[in-house]
C-alpha cells in the first residue's frame, strides 16, 4: 500500500551473468518465476537464476485468456489443478500485490447429450476431490449468466452446462510481475533478453549454459518455455512428444459490466469473459498445422466472432480492438509434461497445451521441491515425461476439444 | 448385375424417388433450379479412357479422380466399368443447385469464378462448383447438406434484395 | 451558426434532420456527422474519459480517438465525429455519472490523482481479502465506457463477399490514385479503396473504387478484409499498394486533453466539410512547418489567431488551462494567451500499420523521427507519405513541462508521470510498460500514442528510438463490428433424407455429431423399446459411414486395417470389425460385408464416416494398394427393420426369399424392396431379429412410409441405446475414451495377432504384456436408481473407475450399464460402488449381454 | 484464413481447405520395442524449419500428399504427391 506514495523498483535492473547458478531456470514466464520464487522462499535456495530471451513474461504468461480453474475429467488433472486454484486463491495475499483473482464462476456450456455425459464424469469426479463443479440446466444457466440467448435460435442450442463457482479472471501480467518482484526480493537473479543457445553436457548432466550473453555454470536447470520447448529440449538432446500451435484470442472495446461469468463452449470453440476493464475477451481453440509464426488468421476472428454471437447476440455491434497469439506446447494426452528427463538435472515444464497459466503456483511448487530435493513430488508423479515411453497416458482428451 | 446396383436411383421405380431440395425450393425464385436428379457418377482411374457420351460433362479433380455429370447414369457406368475405371452412382449422394450471378456466387464461395469447374470450400461446405454461360453456375454438394445449401442461398438472395432474411 | 457555404462542404442545407441529445432536441443537416451536428449545436463536451473522467472534446475528428465516443441508438462507444447523422438519431453520452458538464465520478480527477497512480489497484484492496469482491465490483462499474443494451442484437444483418483484385490499392489520397490509375493502363482488375466519404463519388478511369470502406489488415495469401459497414469484402489480390499516408500526432504537455485542443485535420474537417467554425480565437502549436498553414486556413474561416508557435524555436514550458474542461489559456514559456481553440501538430507518423502486419520491418528513421515501413515482402508495395516521402521532420519536447496533467495517452489516460514512474519501478521495456501503463492499449490502439510514448520512453532511459522499437502492430487496423466479421449466422447441418418425416411424425430432435437425429418419437422411449421386443420397429440409421472399397487388392488394404481379418470373408458374409491407431487405441467401429471378391461394403459410426474415409485414404497413400476408397455415405438411405416380425413384413414387400435358411444371420443380400434396390444386411445391433436396408437416398421416404403403412413403429436413438445396453454392445466414442483398447474394452478375440502387419498390432504385441489398469465391464445395480454416465465408481473414497452407460431396462427388470472398473474388481460377480446422489450405490459385474446371452433372437 | 497452400491438383488454396495430419514419421518395420514404438507414435521433431508433413485438400479433390514448409514462416517450399511404399 504505502508503495502507492513511495514508488519502489519491482526488481533489480539487469545486471551480469554470474560465472555459476545452482540452477538456472529457462523461460522468464509464470512457470520460470514461481519456481524460482519457491526455491527461494520454501528451500532457501540463493544461487537461482532466470534466462529469458525477451521480456518476462513476453511468452504465453501474457498471451493466454487468463482464465483459472480445475475442473478437469482426470483425477490426477484435477487434484493437481484444483491444488493450483487453492494457491491462487492465498497468492495476492502471499505476494502483497493484487492479483485481481476474479472468482466469478466458471461455465461450460454443453450442446449435444454427449458433451452432458462428459460434463457428468467431470462434475462427479470433481465432486469427490472437494472441487466445487456441477452440471446445471437451462434455468439455473439462466439465473447465473441472463445475458445467454438460450432460446432455441441458435444452430447448436444450450443443453446445460457444468459449473464451476471458483474458476475465475486473474490478471495474467499481475502474476508474472507479483513473481518477479517476490522471487528478485529473495535474491533470484532476473536475466531479460538473455537467450540460452546450447549445453555443455558431461555424465549424463548439463555441466554449463551457454547464453547469448555468455556461458554459466549451472548444478541444475529447468526449462518453462511453453512454444519453444522442443528447441531447448533439442539443445540438452531430450526429445519431446510436443508439436507447436498457436493460439489466438482478441479483446472488444471497453463496455460497462455486462457479463460476470466465464462462459466456455466445446462445440462452438470459444470462450468468453469480460475484464475488469470493461473488455471482452474472447479465446478458441488452437491451429490445427504446427507452427512458430506467430501470425493470426483472419478465419480465426470470422470463425470466434460468429460462434460468440450465437451465445450473445448482444455483442453484434462491439467493436473488436486488439488480436494477438501465442505459441503452445501440444501434448498427446492433452495433459502436462512436468519433471524430470533423461538428462539427470535437465527439468521441464511443458506439453501444457492452452492450460499452462492456469498452473502457474502449484508447478512452482511442485517443481521447486523436485529440483531441491531430486525427489518428485506425488502430485505430478502421473505427469512425468517417461508416460510417453510406457504408454501410460493421463487423457484429458474426452474434456479437451475447448475447455478453458 | 452390378455388385452395386443398390446405388443407383434410376433402378428405382420413378415414383418412389423424391429430391432432398424439394421443400425448401418451394417458393423459391426461378433462377434457382434443383439438379439432384441429374446423373453424377464418380470415376476412379484413368480418365482418359472414359468414353463419353453425347451430353456427359467431365470434371476432372485429379488425373485419377472425376465426375461425369450424364443423362444415363446406368450407361454410363458400364462403359467406364468396361474400359477399366471404376465408376459409382452418386446421382443419389449429390444434390445440384443452378443458381444465376456472380455476387451471389462471391457471397457463397471464395473460389475463382474464372477457374471453374473445380471442387472446393463453398458456404462452409465443400462442393464442386460449374460454370456455365455468362454468370450462370452450378454446384453439387452432399446431399444430406442440401436443405442448408437452399436455405444459404436463398438468405443470401435476400440480403442482395435488401432483406434482412429470407425468414423474417 | 455555420459558416457560408464552403467549397466542397458535405452537408446539404436543404435537407434538415431532427435528432436528440438526452432530453435536447436538436438539427443538424444531411451529410452532417453527429458530432458535427453536436458540435454545430455548441456542444464542446463530448465524453468523459476513461479513467478520471475528465471531459473530453473533438481531438481527431478522423475516428481514431475515444473522445467522441457515444451511445447512438443505443449502440454503445460510436464514435460520432464520423458517424453520419440519420433523421431520429438518439445519442446519449456514455461514462458519466451525472451529465456530461457535470460528472459525479470526475472527484476521481480532482483528489483521485495522489492515490491512484499507474497501477495503484495491484497495490490496493489486498487485505482483507474476503473484501476483495466488493472492492472489485465497484472497479468493474467504475471501468469500461458505454453500456450494452443486453436486449440488442440480431438488429443488423451482414454480408461477406469474396473478391479478387489484381491491384488493390489501399488509400486513395493522391499517391494513391496516382498508383491505381498507373495499374489501371496494365488492364483491368484494379481496386482502390478509402474511408472517406469524399472518394465515394471519385471517378477514376479503369478502376473500381471502394469508399468509404477500410481495410481492416493484410493476412497471410494477401488477403484483405474490407470494412464497408455490413458488407466484409474479402479481397485476395496479387498485387497489393499501401498509400495510408500518415496520421497527426499530437503534443504532450499539461492539458492537452482539453476540450478545444484539436489536430490539424480535426479543424480542417469543421470548416471544410462543415462549414464550421472550430473556435473564436485560436492558438496554433507546430512542431513541424505546417504552423503558418494552420494558421492560414482558420483564418480564412474567421478564427482569431493571436499566437501561432513553432516549436522547432525551442519552447520549454508549455500548458493549457480550461474552465470546467474547456481550454480558455495557454501559457508557452510564462506568456500567457487566452483562447478557445489549441490546434496542435506534432508532427505525422506514417500509417504503416498494414505493411507491418503484412511483413514489412518497421524502423526508426533519425532523420525524420518517426518510424517507417522498410523491406516489404513480395507482391506488397507502398506510396506516398507512409513511406515517410514529404514528411517534414517534427522537433519538439518528448513532453513539455507545467503544471496539471499531461497525457500521453489520450485514451487511457495514462500521464508523462505514469510512464516515468513505470520506468522508476523497472518497466523499462516498452512491451512491459505498455502492459503495465496500458499506454496504446485504449481504442486509438497506438495510433495516437505509440510516437509520443516512444519519445518519452527514449528521453527518460536517455537512449534512442531505435533502441526503444515499437510494440507489434497487430489487425485490425481500425475497430471492427463483431457482426461484420461473423457474418451470416447459418451452420452445416446434416439432415438424412428422413428428416422431415421424423418432425412430422413428432420426433424430438437432436444433434448427434454433425447430425440432426431423433431422440425418440413419445414422450417414453421404453415403448418403442417394448415394440421391437415384441413385434417390429425402424430405425433411420442413414447417418452410419458407408463405404465402398473396391479393387485387385481391397482384401490387402482391408486385412492391413483391421485388427481382424476380412480377407477370407466369403461374398455374401458380414463381419464386425474395430479401427485402431497404430498406438492400439480404438477409433471407430462398424461392419464389413463382402460383395464381391474385389468390393467391400464397410460402415462406421455416424461421426466416424470423414474421419475414416480420410484414414483409409491416407494409409492408402502410404502403402499404395490397388484399391480405390468411395465415401458413399450421403448417397445411401439405411433402415433398421427389428423385431420379431420383421422377417414377415420384409417378405410382404420383397419378392425375395428371406427365410432363415435363405438370408442367414450376418449375411449380405441384394434384394428389391417395394420397387427400390436394397443391399440388405442382417445384422443385429439391437438384438432382435433385424435386417439393414441400404438403398438410394431419393428413395427413402417412399420406402419408410411403405414400411411403416405396413405396420413398422418408429423408433429413435434412446430407444436404440436401451436395446444394445441390453446385449451388453459398446457405442464406441461413448463407452470407450482416447485411451481404450481392444483388451481393456474387453474384445481380447478381436485381433487376429498372426497377422503379418495391422495398425495398432505392435501397440497390442506391448499391451498383451501388461496387465490394463482397468476393463470395460457390464454390470447389474442393485438398487432401482439409474446412475448418471458419468457417475463416479468409488473405491476408499477415491474415484477408481466410471459409469459411461446406464439405462432401467423392462426386459431385464433392472438398471443395468457399463463402465470401466480397476482390473481387481471386474470379476464377474464382484460387488462395487458408484456415487449417485451423494451417496454410494452398490452394483455387481455382469459379463456379456444382459439378455438372449446366446444371441438366439436375432439369429432366429 | 491462414497460409496458401498449392493443392497439387486444384492450384492455390486457402489452408482452411485442407486438413492437417502432421509431420512424416517413419512407421518401425517390425515389433519394435515399447520405446521404439512409442518414439514413433508420440515423439515429433516439430522443428522450427523445414518441415515434411502431410496434407489431404480435404474440401477439394481430395488427394493426400506432401508438402515440404519452413514452420517459421509458413512458406510452403514444395508439394508432391506421395509414393506408396517407400
Amino acid at each position: 500500500m504505502k508503495e502507492i506514495f513511495f514508488p519502489k523498483r519491482m526488481w533489480r535492473s539487469r545486471g551480469e551473468l554470474k560465472r555459476r547458478y545452482d540452477v538456472v531456470i529457462v523461460g522468464g514466464g509464470s512457470h520460470g518465476l514461481a519456481t524460482a520464487y519457491y526455491l527461494a522462499k520454501e528451500h532457501g535456495a540463493k544461487s537461482v537464476c532466470i534466462l529469458e530471451k525477451s521480456y518476462i513474461g513476453s511468452g504465453a504468461s501474457g498471451r493466454n485468456t487468463t482464465i483459472v480453474r480445475s475442473n478437469y475429467r482426470t483425477p490426477e488433472g484435477a487434484a493437481f489443478y484444483g491444488e493450483s486454484v487453492r494457491l491462487y486463491e492465498r497468492l495476492s495475499k502471499e505476494l502483497d500485490f493484487n492479483l485481481m483473482f476474479s472468482q466469478r464462476g466458471h461455465l461450460t456450456l454443453a450442446h449435444s447429450d454427449r458433451a452432458l455425459v462428459v460434463m457428468q464424469e467431470r462434475a462427479e469426479v470433481n465432486k469427490l476431490l472437494g472441487i466445487k463443479s456441477s452440471v446445471v440446466g437451462p434455468r439455473e444457466i439462466a439465473a447465473l449468466c441472463p445475458e445467454l440467448d438460450l432460446s432455441d435460435r441458435p444452430t447448436w442450442p444450450v443443453l446445460g452446462a457444468l459449473f464451476h463457482p471458483p474458476g475465475g479472471i486473474i490478471r495474467h501480467d499481475a502474476v508474472v510481475w507479483a513473481f518477479a518482484r517476490a522471487a528478485d526480493r529473495r535474491g533470484v537473479d532476473i536475466h531479460p533478453y538473455t537467450e540460452v543457445t546450447g549445453f555443455q553436457q558431461s555424465n549424463g548432466r548439463v555441466t554449463v549454459v551457454e547464453t547469448n550473453r555468455g556461458r554459466i555454470e549451472c548444478g541444475q536447470v529447468v526449462s518453462a518455455t511453453a512454444g519453444w520447448s522442443t528447441l531447448v529440449g533439442d539443445l540438452a538432446g531430450v526429445r519431446l512428444p510436443i508439436t507447436t500451435h498457436i493460439l489466438q484470442a482478441f479483446v472488444t472495446e471497453p463496455l460497462k459490466p455486462f457479463l460476470d461469468v466465464v462462459i466456455v463452449s466445446s462445440q462452438l470453440h470459444v470462450y468468453v469473459s469480460q475484464t475488469d476493464r470493461g473488455e471482452f475477451l474472447i479465446g478458441a481453440e488452437i491451429e490445427p498445422y504446427t507452427t512458430y509464426k506467430g501470425t493470426g488468421t483472419l478465419s480465426f476472428l470470422e470463425t470466434s466472432a460468429r460462434h460468440s454471437l450465437e451465445l450473445f447476440p448482444q455483442l453484434e455491434r462491439t467493436k473488436l480492438l486488439r488480436t494477438w497469439t501465442g505459441l503452445c506446447d501440444l501434448s498427446p494426452d492433452y495433459s502436462p509434461i512436468l519433471g524430470k528427463t533423461e538428462v539427470d538435472n535437465f527439468h521441464v515444464s511443458t506439453g501444457w497445451g492452452t492450460y499452462g497459466f492456469k498452473a502457474a503456483p502449484i508447478v512452482g511448487v511442485t517443481l521447486a521441491e523436485l529440483v531441491a530435493t531430486g525427489k518428485t513430488p506425488e502430485l505430478i508423479a502421473p505427469f512425468a515425461l517417461e508416460r510417453f515411453h510406457t504408454d501410460t497416458l493421463v487423457s484429458e482428451l474426452a474434456a479437451a476439444a475447448v475447455s478453458h | 448385375m452390378s455388385a452395386l446396383y443398390f446405388m443407383s436411383p434410376a433402378r428405382c421405380t420413378p415414383e418412389t424417388l423424391a429430391s432432398p431440395l424439394e421443400r425448401g425450393l418451394v417458393g423459391a425464385p426461378e433462377s434457382l433450379r434443383d439438379l439432384s436428379p441429374d446423373g453424377k457418377v464418380e470415376l476412379r482411374g484413368d480418365l482418359a479412357r472414359v468414353g463419353l457420351a453425347e451430353g456427359d460433362e467431365l470434371i476432372r479433380l485429379t488425373p485419377r479422380r472425376g465426375f461425369l455429370l450424364t443423362g444415363d447414369p446406368l450407361a454410363a457406368i458400364d462403359r467406364s466399368r468396361a474400359n477399366g475405371v471404376l465408376a459409382y452412382d452418386m446421382t443419389g449422394a449429390l444434390g445440384g443447385l443452378a443458381f444465376e450471378g456472380e455476387t451471389l456466387f462471391r457471397r457463397l464461395t471464395d473460389l475463382d469464378p474464372g477457374a471453374l469447374p473445380t471442387a472446393g470450400g463453398f458456404a462452409r461446405i465443400s462442393a464442386i462448383l460449374v460454370r456455365d454461360e455468362g454468370e450462370r453456375f452450378r454446384a453439387y454438394f452432399p446431399q444430406e447438406l442440401g436443405h442448408y445449401v437452399v436455405e444459404v442461398v436463398l438468405d443470401v438472395l435476400a440480403g442482395l434484395a435488401g432483406g434482412r432474411s429470407h425468414r423474417a | 451558426m455555420r459558416l457560408p457555404a464552403q467549397p466542397g462542404e458535405l452537408i446539404d442545407r436543404a435537407e434538415p434532420l431532427g435528432f436528440r441529445l438526452g432530453e435536447y432536441r436538436l438539427e443538424g443537416f444531411r451529410g452532417d456527422t453527429i458530432g458535427s451536428a453536436l458540435f454545430a449545436n455548441g456542444r464542446r463536451v463530448f465524453s468523459r474519459s476513461f479513467k478520471y473522467h475528465r471531459p473530453r472534446g473533438l481531438l481527431c475528428c478522423s475516428g481514431h480517438c475515444p473522445n467522441c465516443m457515444m451511445t447512438v441508438d443505443g449502440v454503445p462507444n460510436v464514435r460520432v465525429c464520423v458517424e453520419p447523422l440519420r433523421e431520429g438519431a438518439v445519442v446519449t453520452p456514455q461514462n458519466v455519472l451525472g451529465r456530461l458538464d457535470m460528472d459525479f465520478l470526475s472527484v476521481v480527477d480532482k483528489f483521485g490523482g495522489p492515490f491512484t497512480p499507474v497501477g495503484f489497484y495491484y497495490r490496493t484492496m489486498i487485505r482483507p481479502r474476503f473484501m476483495w469482491p466488493v472492492y472489485e465490483k465497484f472497479l468493474r462499474g467504475v471501468a469500461g465506457l458505454g453500456r450494452l443494451d443486453e436486449h440488442a442484437g440480431h438488429s443488423r444483418r451482414y454480408d461477406v463477399e469474396h473478391r479478387r483484385a489484381r491491384v488493390l490499392v489501399i488509400g486513395g489520397g493522391q499517391a494513391g490514385r496516382a498508383a491505381a490509375l498507373a495499374a489501371a493502363t496494365a488492364g483491368p482488375g484494379v481496386v482502390l479503396v478509402d474511408e472517406s466519404v469524399r472518394l465515394a463519388d471519385v471517378e477514376l478511369p479503369g478502376v473500381e473504387v471502394l469508399a468509404p470502406a477500410r481495410a481492416l489488415g493484410i493476412w497471410e495469401g494477401k488477403l484483405v478484409p474490407v470494412d464497408s459497414g455490413t458488407v466484409l469484402y474479402r479481397y485476395r489480390a496479387e498485387r497489393i499498394i499501401v498509400a495510408t499516408g500518415t496520421v497527426e500526432q499530437p503534443l504532450v504537455f499539461p492539458g492537452n486533453d482539453l476540450a478545444g485542443v484539436m489536430l490539424p485535420e480535426a479543424a480542417r474537417r469543421l470548416i471544410r466539410d462543415f462549414s464550421l467554425r472550430p473556435g473564436q480565437r485560436a492558438i496554433v502549436l507546430a512542431a513541424d512547418e505546417r504552423a503558418p498553414e494552420i494558421a492560414e486556413t482558420l483564418r480564412e474561416a474567421g478564427v482569431a489567431v493571436p499566437r501561432v508557435v513553432d516549436l522547432r524555436e525551442g519552447a520549454r514550458q508549455l500548458e493549457a488551462h480550461g474552465r470546467r474542461g474547456h481550454v480558455r489559456r495557454v501559457v508557452v514559456d510564462g506568456e500567457e494567451t487566452k483562447c478557445d481553440l489549441v490546434v496542435v501538430s506534432g508532427g505525422r507518423q506514417p500509417a504503416y500499420s498494414l505493411l507491418s502486419q503484412a511483413g514489412g520491418r518497421v524502423e526508426y528513421d533519425e532523420s525524420l523521427k518517426v518510424f517507417v515501413p522498410r523491406d516489404l515482402p513480395a507482391g506488397i508495395e507502398a506510396v506516398g507519405s507512409v513511406t515517410g516521402e514529404g514528411i517534414v521532420r517534427a522537433e519538439g519536447a518528448a513532453a513539455y513541462e507545467g503544471s496539471g496533467k499531461c497525457f500521453v495517452c489520450i485514451c487511457e489516460d495514462v500521464t508523462t508521470k505514469d510512464v516515468k514512474r513505470s520506468i522508476e519501478e523497472g518497466f523499462d521495456s516498452i512491451e512491459l510498460s505498455k502492459r503495465y501503463t496500458t499506454v496504446t492499449m485504449g481504442p486509438c490502439q497506438g495510433k495516437l500514442c505509440q510516437l509520443p510514448s516512444i519519445h518519452l520512453y527514449a528521453h527518460e532511459l536517455h537512449t534512442y528510438e531505435a533502441t526503444i522499437g515499437t510494440t507489434t502492430a497487430r489487425p485490425p487496423w481500425a475497430p471492427v463490428e463483431l457482426g461484420l466479421l461473423a457474418g451470416r449466422h447459418l451452420e452445416p447441418t446434416r439432415r438424412t433424407s428422413l428428416h422431415f418425416r421424423h418432425e412430422e411424425l413428432g420426433a424430438r430432435m437432436m444433434w448427434a455429431g454433425p447430425w440432426k437425429r431423433p431422440y425418440a418419437y413419445g414422450e417414453h422411449p421404453e415403448d418403442e423399446v417394448r415394440t421391437v421386443h415384441e413385434s417390429l420397429g425402424v430405425i433411420d440409421v442413414s447417418t452410419l459411414g458407408k463405404l465402398l472399397v473396391e479393387g485387385p487388392e481391397a482384401a490387402q488394404l482391408l486385412e492391413r486395417l483391421y485388427p481382424n481379418r476380412f480377407a477370407d470373408l466369403k461374398a455374401g458374409r458380414i463381419r464386425y470389425g474395430v479401427l485402431t491407431s497404430d498406438g492400439g487405441r480404438i477409433m471407430d467401429d462398424g461392419t464389413v460385408a463382402r460383395l464381391a471378391d474385389d468390393l467391400y461394403y464397410v460402415t462406421t459410426t455416424s461421426t466416424g464416416a470423414d474421419a475414416v474415409t480420410a484414414w483409409f485414404e491416407w494409409w492408402n497413400a502410404v502403402w499404395g494398394y490397388d484399391a480405390e476408397i468411395v465415401n458413399v455415405t450421403g448417397a445411401l438411405a439405411a433402415l433398421n427393420l427389428a423385431g420379431p416380425r420383421s422377417r414377415d413384413a420384409l417378405q410382404r414387400l420383397t419378392e425375395d426369399e428371406l427365410s432363415a435358411d435363405e438370408f442367414r444371420y450376418l449375411d449380405a443380400k441384394h434384394i428389391e424392396v417395394a420397387g427400390v434396390p436394397c443391399l440388405a444386411l442382417r445384422i443385429g445391433f439391437v438384438g432382435e431379429l433385424g435386417y439393414e436396408l441400404h438403398f438410394p437416398s431419393s428413395a427413402a421416404e417412399y420406402l419408410w412410409d411403405r414400411l411403416l403403412a405396413d405396420g413398422a413403429r418408429p423408433f429413435g436413438l434412446e430407444p436404440q441405446r436401451i436395446l444394445r445396453l441390453e446385449k451388453g454392445h459398446v457405442i464406441v466414442g461413448q463407452d470407450t475414451d482416447s485411451e481404450s483398447n481392444l483388451l481393456s474394452a474387453g474384445m481380447p478375440w478381436l485381433p487376429k495377432m498372426d497377422k503379418d502387419d495391422f495398425v495398432g498390432k505392435f501397440a497390442l504385441e506391448h499391451f498383451a504384456e501388461r496387465d490394463e489398469r482397468e476393463l470395460l465391464v457390464g454390470f447389474t445395480m442393485e438398487d432401482d436408481v439409474v446412475p448418471a454416465e458419468g457417475a463416479q465408481i468409488v473405491v476408499e473414497g477415491q474415484p477408481a473407475g466410471r459409469v459411461t452407460s446406464a439405462r432401467r431396462s423392462e426386459q431385464v427388470g433392472a438398471v443395468i450399464g457399463l463402465g470401466w472398473l480397476p482390473r481387481d474388481r471386474a470379476d464377474a460377480g464382484t460387488r462395487f460402488e458408484v456415487r449417485v446422489d451423494r451417496r454410494l450405490v452398490g452394483a455387481r459385474v455382469h459379463h456379456g449381454a444382459f439378455f438372449d446371452s446366446a444371441g438366439e433372437r436375432m439369429r432366429s | 484464413m491462414s497460409f496458401v497452400l498449392a493443392c497439387p491438383h486444384c492450384g492455390p488454396r486457402p489452408v482452411d481447405e485442407f486438413a492437417y495430419s502432421g509431420e512424416v514419421t517413419r512407421r518401425p518395420q517390425s515389433s519394435p520395442t515399447l520405446r521404439e514404438l512409442t518414439d514413433y507414435v508420440y515423439f515429433r521433431d516439430n522443428v522450427a524449419g523445414r518441415q515434411r508433413e502431410w496434407w489431404q485438400h480435404r474440401q477439394g479433390c481430395g488427394e493426400w500428399f506432401l508438402a515440404e514448409r519452413d514452420t517459421r514462416t509458413n512458406e510452403i517450399i514444395s508439394v508432391s504427391l506421395p509414393k506408396p511404399g517407400t
